[in-house]
């Protein structure tokens, strides 16, 4: 039985590990790179060994450092987290061959969920539908050009390795493929030391939902639910939740049961995810299995009443699925906002620095991950993700308004955010009727409507700000500077007649 | 002091009146009277009730034109020059490069992946300059017009700040 | 519809009502004392009003103030809360004469509960069973000996106001009695300006059970589960949790109706609870009923999914409850711990001044409401409730691990609280295999094993503790009287080499 | 540095044996080297990693003569002075009042809600000598032996503090 996990990651996915590691009793290893000795992971953990520089290739990639350190500390198990090395087959080998118990899929089914052709050709076999498009890997742009050609635009070029959004590419013509591909093909290189790209057709105004599965080493498979993904930026997730607003059970049991398929089709093992696009039609297509626990895993909690990091553990031990799927019953309605360090206005470019306040929101079905505190630093070396704000409610309403209301309360002072923006979506009637889709920001031009929203709160605080403007010309003016320079904090001398 | 609201044709003006002792004052806001208690104040940070509302305030900038604060959450920027009096909205992305701008510069931190022009190229608003990969996103720097490559101020593997010039583009 | 609801109250459930207020759209105003301008109700509430000073008869107990403020600020509803006036029947009579919707029962309902006496004869009328005891209210103190006589000691001396434990004194002889007695008469006289008191037998080992009620305007009633509130110190609750470990669905079936007929019996209106006594024989007294929402109500939001302040409101807005009682499903478990501002070697006496440092836990299944912020201040004008952490699991042993993990993590620095005490309980064979009662505490002899626990975790951490010695005589020793003088956070010098 | 631990005959001793440079330290904790690297450091406040686990500590109090720490949320107190050195436990509750002692101190803040002996009276121990009021509850405060009450320290509406003496008791 796992007794001590090392946790081979950072952020709040390593916070995340660690809160149900002690809830177990089971002891926690955190890593850290050279930036991050005073993150929250570090101090949090039982134990914490510093595995290199900044740069991830030199720290959270580096697999041989990191299985050294979980054999050196007395560690039986690795938990990959997601990103970094949790869909890194060679380091699934790597933790079997070193008897380190890999919380996870087996490197072999790994390498092929990871290989997009593969796992297609895989699906194809099982009957699952998948979406039309290219038929293998394109290693030339002009073969790009012609397979784009021949299709039509606007194609999707998508890398087989990556996976969250990254490597995906919506192109128009010619010039942007080209632009594109010479990008996708350096990105990949840089991550993964070696580039494969394909084309798909672009589809419009799709959905993503996709479905959490778990898989026993005895072969019990089921699917936890549908996850709908839809709000999007870049191909990368910002909001989900579950259930999807156009998925009932009927259509749950059905996909689920494609979703299982796929699941068994690549011998897969632990948690993990299936995931689809779904037309206007209604027609769904597996696109691929995301070999890891996902980010949005809380919404399936909060639905589910599962720990999914305890059920990692119990099945990486060898237990039985404690349940089957007709045991598994969706209870109210769960959503999730991730709290990105970006920029809504630089069209989501990072954000990073110093964080020098923050207020994290709480109440009856409010939860919220990350690695923030007031004096945390959001690093430039590691992705722009610095929590999530999960909420749940007896049905869809009260989780929005329950989200709406942690929305206001969650303040960050240091880096730009999404918060503003979520509140805009959450608050439309596009998001409450649920017409939902991947191109959502610019169908309804959130953005303009954002800019709008920001400009009637300003107006609405405007007088409580020249209130605050007065105090400071009255009490403050001259004080500030060397106060502050200082980091002196004091307390006004104000009449005390 | 005065202020107006950019975008709108809302002016608003305030000043103290009065002090009530006890931290409590009447300060006067578009020329009607408020009662303002002041809670707690630090250096950065003052709390008080408007009549009968709680606020946070946050100074984070203040200097003698222009001082930003938060309120509540919401962030606002006052400059104090009479002839400049206007709020500036947070996020309001409208503060892009204009033509007139020679210097291209970098509106995130990063590390210089690589440089896709050279000096003297002519390049075209729009065209990539060169990408920066911040927090392992790689994202294409544009030439914000058309114009002459005059000189390059990074190299391929420098750190840039937010802000830092790129480029200098005529 | 109600728009704008007055809290008259403050602390942690004024807190609850405004985060509810919020998410519904609902504007929230508070009222304050002068003791309360820092406190965190003030700062959150839509709008904030001073009553009145620190002493809660001229403040939070000043009817007429509070109705005064609810109408001159345009609010068209009142929730109590508990405590203060929520169950004081001229209160709601008051409210109703000036058209304020009173979120609660009516006034003769509540005056119908809150005289035990005639509350006692209602339910033995609906066959519903009372504790055995004196016919009724005992002026003198030679009756009270009288009866104590009759029954034999041990006996409880009750008072017919009061609840939440106050007002309750176990006295084992005529001099203990005539002690008590004279005590029980001046609180009652203080607080509610007269005294009425009886007697009841004792009966030992008793486990304190109460069920959730619920009532609408169109005489709809429902309970909401069990609460097994047996872990106890001198009559108040610390611990409770649902389901208890004692009431299968069956018990809960036949208790449940039991508590939906005292309910009717006193034409009860909106959330209440009715309390029982259970003996180790399986024999449930009903006690009385409790005409406000509980401090405890949040481990029955968590096992219903239900928002039970919305539910209030929806009540007092005239709707109709939105299930049935078979639509009700106890899910998971959930287990809440007081956190009191007292020191438990001190015999629970009371623990006030100011917070300098707080941290609140947070995690799936872990809920905290709370009044803390570092800086704030624990008055001893109010009473000792800082907070209430709450946790959930799929079962008893999950909500009970994720609680320790939870207390570990919450950490008050200012005020002697009972963290450690939970978490010598929560790890005791004897919670963990449900064998509660009231006189947990002793019956185990909890406070000595605290002790043990305390030394060993000392112990533990002596090692830590003197490197942290070290490095204060090292770096700190002369510089931390006078910038602990100035205020001034600053940072050490140490080598950069 | 030498302390024990209250009641246990463990001894701890420890001193700081060298830098590494790098806020990096070795110290000997019971003889045995232990890494000690310091992560931030604030006027009443360190966190550190010992060896490989991370540590916060608050100092709440110091003196020449002791210290009272905070570490990973556990108080302890230690004696500095060689022929005292120990810990004291927080909430040990073995500090009660002696025979020796005259004064009856409070041991919780209050308000005196009523006296219930007069000077020149003789007590037993147990017996009520007044009734404080604090967060709604009437707490009484006994005799801590029996003896003479010498002199009454408050008065009935009186608030006291933690620690005042009530009365003093021969």
């Amino acid at each position: 039985m796992i007794e001590k996990i090392l946790i081979a990651n950072r952020g709040e996915i390593a916070i995340r590990v660690i809160k149900t590691c002690n809830a177990l009793g089971i002891k926690s290893v955190a890593v850290y790179s050279d930036e991050d000795v005073n993150s929250k992971h570090v101090k949090m953990a039982s134990e914490a060994y510093h595995i290199g520089p900044p740069p991830p290739g030199q720290s959270y990639l580096n697999m041989e450092k990191i299985v050294e350190t979980a054999l050196s500390c007395g560690a039986d198990a690795i938990h990959p987290g997601y990103g970094f090395l949790s869909e890194n087959a060679d380091f699934a080998d790597l933790c079997e061959k070193k008897k380190l118990n890999f919380i996870g899929p087996s490197g072999k089914s790994m390498r092929l969920c990871g290989d997009k052709m593969l796992c297609k050709a895989a699906m194809i076999k099982a009957k699952v539908p998948t979406v039309p498009g290219s038929p293998g890997i394109v290693e030339e742009v002009e073969k790009a050009l012609d397979i784009a050609h021949e299709i039509g635009y606007p194609v999707m070029l998508k890398s087989v390795f990556g996976g969250g959004g990254r490597g995906i590419r919506l192109v128009h013509d010619e010039k942007e493929l080209r632009q594109a591909f010479e990008l996708a093909s350096g990105e990949s290189k840089a991550a993964f030391g070696k580039s494969a790209l394909f084309v798909e057709k672009f589809l419009p105004k799709i959905r993503h939902i996709e479905f959490q599965l778990a898989r026993d080493k005895h072969g019990n498979t089921v699917h936890i639910f549908e996850r709908e993904c839809s709000i999007q930026r870049r191909h990368q997730k910002l909001i989900e939740m579950s259930p999807s607003p156009v998925v009932d059970q009927k259509i749950r049991d059905e996909i689920g049961q494609l979703a299982v398929n796929a699941t068994i089709a690549v011998d897969y093992l632990n948690a993990g995810t299936a995931e689809f696009l779904r037309l206007d039609d209604g027609t769904f297509y597996f696109i691929e299995i995301n070999a890891r626990l996902q980010v949005e895993h809380p919404v399936t909690e909060f639905v589910s009443g599962l720990d999914l990091v305890k059920l990692q553990i119990d099945i990486a031990n060898g237990k039985e699925l404690p349940f089957k799927q007709k045991d598994l019953k969706v209870n109210g309605c769960a959503i999730e906002c991730r709290i990105n360090a970006e920029d809504t206005f630089l069209d989501f470019a990072p954000s990073t620095g110093k964080i020098y306040d923050v207020n994290i929101p709480s109440g009856p079905g409010v939860r919220v991950d990350t690695y923030l505190y007031p004096g945390c630093t959001v690093s430039p070396y590691y992705d722009s993700l610095m929590g999530k704000l999960i909420t749940w409610g007896q049905n869809f309403e009260e989780a929005r308004q329950r989200m709406q209301t942690a929305l206001s309360d969650f303040y960050i002072e240091g880096v730009e955010n999404a918060i503003p923006l979520y509140r805009t979506i959450l608050d439309s009637k596009e998001f409450i009727s649920g017409d939902l889709s991947t191109d959502f920001l610019d169908r309804f031009k959130i953005l303009d409507r954002l800019q709008s929203d920001l400009k009637k709160e300003a107006s609405q605080k405007s007088e409580v700000a020249l209130a605050a403007t007065l105090i400071h010309s009255e009490f403050l003016k001259n004080r500030v500077k060397s106060h502050k320079e200082h980091g002196i904090r004091w307390k006004t001398q104000l009449d005390r007649n | 002091m005065k202020f107006k609201l950019e975008n709108t044709d809302e002016t608003l003006e305030g000043a103290f009146v009065k002090s009530l002792g006890n931290n409590e004052f009447i300060i006067k806001i578009k020329n009607s009277e408020r009662n303002l208690k002041i809670i707690d104040m630090s250096y950065d940070k003052i709390e008080f009730m408007l009549d009968n509302s709680f606020h946070t305030t946050k100074y984070l900038e203040t200097s003698t034109s222009k001082i930003t604060v938060v309120v509540d959450g919401v962030k606002l920027t006052f400059n104090k020059r009479p002839d400049l009096d206007k709020i500036v909205y947070k996020n309001s992305g409208m503060e892009s490069a204009t033509d007139s701008q020679v210097s291209l510069k970098s509106q995130i931190p990063g590390r210089v992946v690589s440089i896709n022009v050279s000096q003297g190229d002519n390049v075209k608003k729009g065209d990539v300059v060169c990408v920066l990969e911040s927090m392992k996103m790689q994202v294409s720097i544009k030439s914000h017009k058309d114009g002459l490559i005059k000189s390059l101020k990074v190299k391929q593997g420098a750190s840039v700040a937010k802000n830092d010039v790129l480029a200098e583009i005529e």
